[in-house]
């Protein structure tokens, strides 16, 4: 990456926490309801997977979907917006957060059922080669969800099949409030891969430059018309699963140790020691990302509610 | 106009519609190599290739959620589930993925897709092999739920439901796959959605759809002979319902029955009976009757399987109950 | 006799009953460690330990799957889903197993457990996690389909549904689970399998079970202050469905409104609707009404959600049609 | 295993084989009816097995589930009687071929989901390690089980919990028309174990020795309190999946390759070989046999079919 892309990866990365911060507070003050799954910590997974991929590559995800909306480039007012419910969101405030998308992205969902997105972006990538396409699918998700069938099911069918989908963990140590070792038959989550004869790495995720890298490599491969390639990304979540976590399952000083390699303040340490970019530089974008959260949050408050008739819109594409 | 089977045009929809359009193609268990299960596709791998004629391994929620995934990408997939009773195995997708992208992204995705599954007892399967659970598929808004009888219908509403932009069930059912029928020559393509008399009468109205529907043709015969005038009214989709035909009906004979092959609680014949009252309640003179399967797991055992499923004789009794 | 929520009688009835009977455990997702997402469990881990509170994988076949098993072996696990919306992950389980052991097998395995699962919308969750699908469980012969409205009816059946011997769908609704009421002291326990009049009155009759209870309850405290009496009946149990109470009320109504929260066709009121002109034709002074939810997946937005939903207004607005 | 128990799993296998060459007659006559799916060519497996476990033991099977009938010692009356839907069958004429079970025997069916049984079986040994029982529930399935979820959720709860469960894959090379490579990631089915850490072990299913020692093995590692233990046994069928298949997947050649090593002549060979029998011994077996599954066969064509009532039995333990 160059020093332009290096910016804008860090910009993407402040973007997401900056958002989420302020989401939490919208969230405490009953602007944004349903479910709120924050993605801070992880930032530097979706930031470093998004930065790998070509424009014709396709995202999916699960609820934890904050940042890949950003990292696409979705603006922060359609995604708070989408946060308060608003017409102008990025699903028309039908979706909520765990329902961003934006087809003309290439990012095809936020989905709420753990697991049943990866039989999906099997079929993406099924389309894709069906196609002829030089398209790859990446799809991400939990730990917790490579315990569900649906997991089993998505990944044997795209190495049955030879797909160009890459499979990404992101690996939190937690499904809710279970641990890894809790709720999987192995700790080391690549290893399923092994199980369906995928190659499979283990990446840093507090590392966007390790999650870059190891996802080129993976793309290659999958480009190569190799096959799937399968990603176990360590990360952290440094909030609760979603608002109102009790949170009995761990202790403040794990968090801690976490926040010790965070990847804003690693990225941050890189580029300044690595004279990518001045201290001045990152200050600034900070600002500015600042600025464009509270503009979103402004545009979003004064966002319409979708109108009555909206309700009976979108069940159909062809409506009877 | 020839007389065909219900496979027969089943395959030809299909066929025709593959040639059509490059975009449709077919995945699910034993489609390909063995030719379907019920014969359904047999020649089509030879004829389209293993790209677009493609064996499943056995994993439902895969197939469901591939087809899903490749229609997000603007192909027209059909997926074959052996039997619906397999639809348990990929629920999650079927009426909890499918039916809902198109609306909880605020109409940005379209999941142009079908799911044909065979369904229906009598065939001695055992309890979780014999079912026609079609209502609970129905319950679901974003869902389309096609069911046909005729072989016309069948050819019909399966070229409708491969062009349609929205995720439609296509429920057959296993013991109506040699039911012979006119079917019209062409391009012949039956809305979804729309109810149909299947046999004018006077005297009782008929409602039915699937297998149940060749019952009510055979007790309306039966009833001829006995002077008795039914209307059949063949619902075809159970989502979206069309009630129009059914009301015309009662309203001129003022006597419904509704003959379905599955459980009659929480049925299709519950949503039927209701509307009807809903919408005629000042022209029924008789309580509407529903026939339908008794609320047993079908056993296997031949005698009492019959037992079980709603006969011919079930209809015509219930008829003479409600003149 | 206490005051006590929903919340608080379903966790007593676990508590009281896994004190009682060491054969009784629970399993399922975040039930242990975490407390449960609904904090219904909250403290059994600590009380009873690992072994009879599992933390499970976030797997919901082998979850349901697992119940049928230990159950087989002669135990009592109470499988909890997180929410009903993930029933459908473990759909074969729980509609094509678990009912069907016993009889398939001519009697030999019982399979006494109780599915635990909170549904309901109305918390901003989307189209995914906000369903109240509870008719398509009650269409299956085999199994029992509990689903209560008052705290008392809450431990008096979860007991029942602990000690039955056949496998028993709980549903719970997340809205309800601060709602405070009377429940008797001591071992409380509700049979299966009867509806009851919660509310005596003597203009109409409203129909309803869980949340549309209390919609309903408080439906009836309005129209009683507009000089309307309505008589309450709860199913409480869908499957098998008790008629009495509600033919009862209605032959001195002779008028009827079904409330319920799912969707409206193919829904529960479908089947009561139907039951009541099949057992009560000649009382009916009008049609009967179902009020329930609007033919949408549940959007986010809450003013949306809302709109879509059955409230309290609908149900008045509805008497008042029928009356 | 002394000789008096190496004649009777020799029985064994030639009574699933006699009672299902007749059953295929019966259902060429239109006397049974829905799916037959039947075990021959596969008799080592289910025998060996069953000869290695304790009569505590659990056995659960799928659809093609007659071989376990046998072994746990339904009688063949009891047998026919059932493929007839004869009120004396074992499951009353209820089940039919794919619902065959006997409690008292620890024998929990024959079912025809493919893959359902997996969860279950996890927890019918749950059930036993919670009421620390000296018992192993062993669960057999074929090849192409193991690519459905079922497959993935039991066996990793299996080893999350450390159940006390042998995993058996019959790979009879074959789900219905669909060959393991077509169907499966990996084509050795016991790599799949690899991805949950469960050990495992690949078997030669036509040599009912092989399986019985592996099985022992297994047993004994499984009762030691180690955890699941999964084999992988290499069988084939020489029939069609059921009645009626045109088995246009394979030739007629292949069969007959399989055929070479058939698991009855390969142990009779061995018998007489090593001493262990004399020819004449194993044709008074061959004899007896062929006259139980006669007198079965009468036993189950006078035997009355289930009264009317019996349709409304059984479907609740407590009848409403
Ligand atoms: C099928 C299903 N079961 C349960 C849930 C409830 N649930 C939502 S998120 C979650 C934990 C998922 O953990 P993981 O996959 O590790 O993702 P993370 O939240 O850590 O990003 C659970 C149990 C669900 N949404 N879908
Ligand atoms: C969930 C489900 N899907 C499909 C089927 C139909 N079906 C029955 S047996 C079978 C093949 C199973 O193959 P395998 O597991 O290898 O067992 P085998 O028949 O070879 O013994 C299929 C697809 C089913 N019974 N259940
Ligand atoms: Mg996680
Ligand atoms: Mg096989």
């Amino acid at each position: 990456m160059n020093k332009q892309e290096l910016l804008e990866v860090y910009r993407q990365m402040v973007m997401i926490r900056r958002l989420e911060e302020r989401a939490a507070e919208l969230y405490q003050q009953g602007k944004i309801g349903g479910f709120l799954h924050l993605y801070i910590g992880q930032e530097a997974v979706s930031t470093g997977l998004v930065a790998a991929r070509q424009p014709q590559d396709r995202m999916i995800t699960a609820y934890r979907d904050h940042g890949v909306a950003i990292n696409v480039g979705i603006s922060a007012k359609e995604v708070i917006a989408e946060l308060l419910g608003k017409a102008t969101g990025v699903s028309k405030g039908k979706g909520g957060s765990m329902h961003m998308a934006d087809t003309e992205k290439n990012f095809f969902g936020g989905h709420a059922i753990v697991g049943a997105h990866l039989p999906i972006a099997s079929g993406m990538a099924l389309g894709d080669k069906y196609k002829k396409k030089d398209t790859v699918t990446i799809c991400m998700f939990g730990d917790g969800a490579t315990n569900i069938g649906y997991f089993h099911e998505g990944v044997n069918l795209s190495k049955v099949w030879d797909l160009p989908v890459l499979w990404v963990c992101e690996n939190n140590q937690y499904g809710m409030g279970t641990t890894v070792e809790r709720a999987s038959a192995v700790s080391e989550i690549r290893q399923k891969a092994e199980g369906y004869g995928i190659p499979n790495e283990r990446v840093d995720g507090m590392d966007v430059l390790a999650v870059h890298e190891a996802t080129e490599k993976a793309l290659k491969h999958i480009r190569a018309g190799k096959g799937p390639y399968f990603l176990e990304i360590m990360t952290y979540r440094y909030r609760g699963h979603s608002m109102g976590d009790p949170e009995r399952y761990r202790d403040a000083d794990e968090i801690k140790q976490w926040q010790e390699s965070d990847p804003i303040g690693v990225f941050h340490a890189y580029l300044i020691e690595n004279k990518k970019a001045t201290k001045k530089a990152l200050d600034e974008i900070e600002a500015q990302v600042e600025a464009e959260v509270e503009e979103a949050v402004e545009f979003a408050e004064n966002s319409p509610d979708p109108a009555p008739e909206e309700l009976f819109r979108d069940i159909y594409v062809e409506e009877n | 106009m020839a007389a065909i089977t219900v496979r027969q045009a089943i395959s030809d929809a299909m066929r025709e519609e593959m040639e059509r359009d490059e975009d449709v193609f077919i995945l699910g268990e034993e489609v390909g190599v063995w030719g379907g299960t019920f014969a359904v596709t047999r020649g089509f791998y030879d004829q389209f290739g293993p790209e677009r004629v493609m064996d499943t391994p056995i994993a439902e929620s895969a197939i469901i959620g591939a087809a899903i995934g490749a229609a997000m990408t603007g192909l027209r997939p059909i997926a074959e589930l052996m039997t619906i009773n397999f639809a348990f195995s990929a629920m999650d997708h079927i009426v909890n993925e499918a039916p809902k992208l198109h609306y909880m992204f605020g109409g940005q995705f379209k999941v142009p897709m079908v799911i044909r599954a065979p369904g229906g007892g009598g065939r001695q399967l055992g309890a979780t092999h014999s079912q026609t659970p079609d209502a609970i598929f129905a319950h679901f808004p974003g869902l389309k739920v096609v069911a046909p009888g005729t072989p016309a219908d069948h050819k019909g509403l399966l070229k409708a439901a491969i062009r349609s932009d929205d995720p439609v069930l296509f429920i057959e059912h296993a013991t109506l796959y040699q039911w012979r029928g006119e079917v019209p020559d062409g391009d012949y393509v039956v809305p979804i959605g729309k109810s149909k008399v299947q046999r004018p009468g006077t005297d009782v109205t008929l409602v039915s759809y699937s297998r149940g529907l060749q019952l009510s043709m055979q007790a309306a015969d039966e009833l001829a002979k006995q002077g008795i005038s039914a209307e059949v009214v063949d619902l075809r989709t159970l989502r979206p319902l069309d009630m129009d035909p059914i009301i015309e009906s009662f309203k001129k004979t003022n006597r419904a029955v509704v003959v379905e092959e599955g459980w009659k609680s929480y049925g299709v014949g519950s949503e039927v009976v209701s509307r009807i009252y809903e919408e005629a309640f000042d022209y029924a003179d008789a309580p509407v009757k529903r026939v339908a399967q008794k609320e047993v797991p079908l056993p296997y055992n031949q005698k009492l399987e019959q037992l079980a499923m709603p006969q011919v004789a079930d209809v015509i009794q219930a008829v003479k109950e409600v003149l």
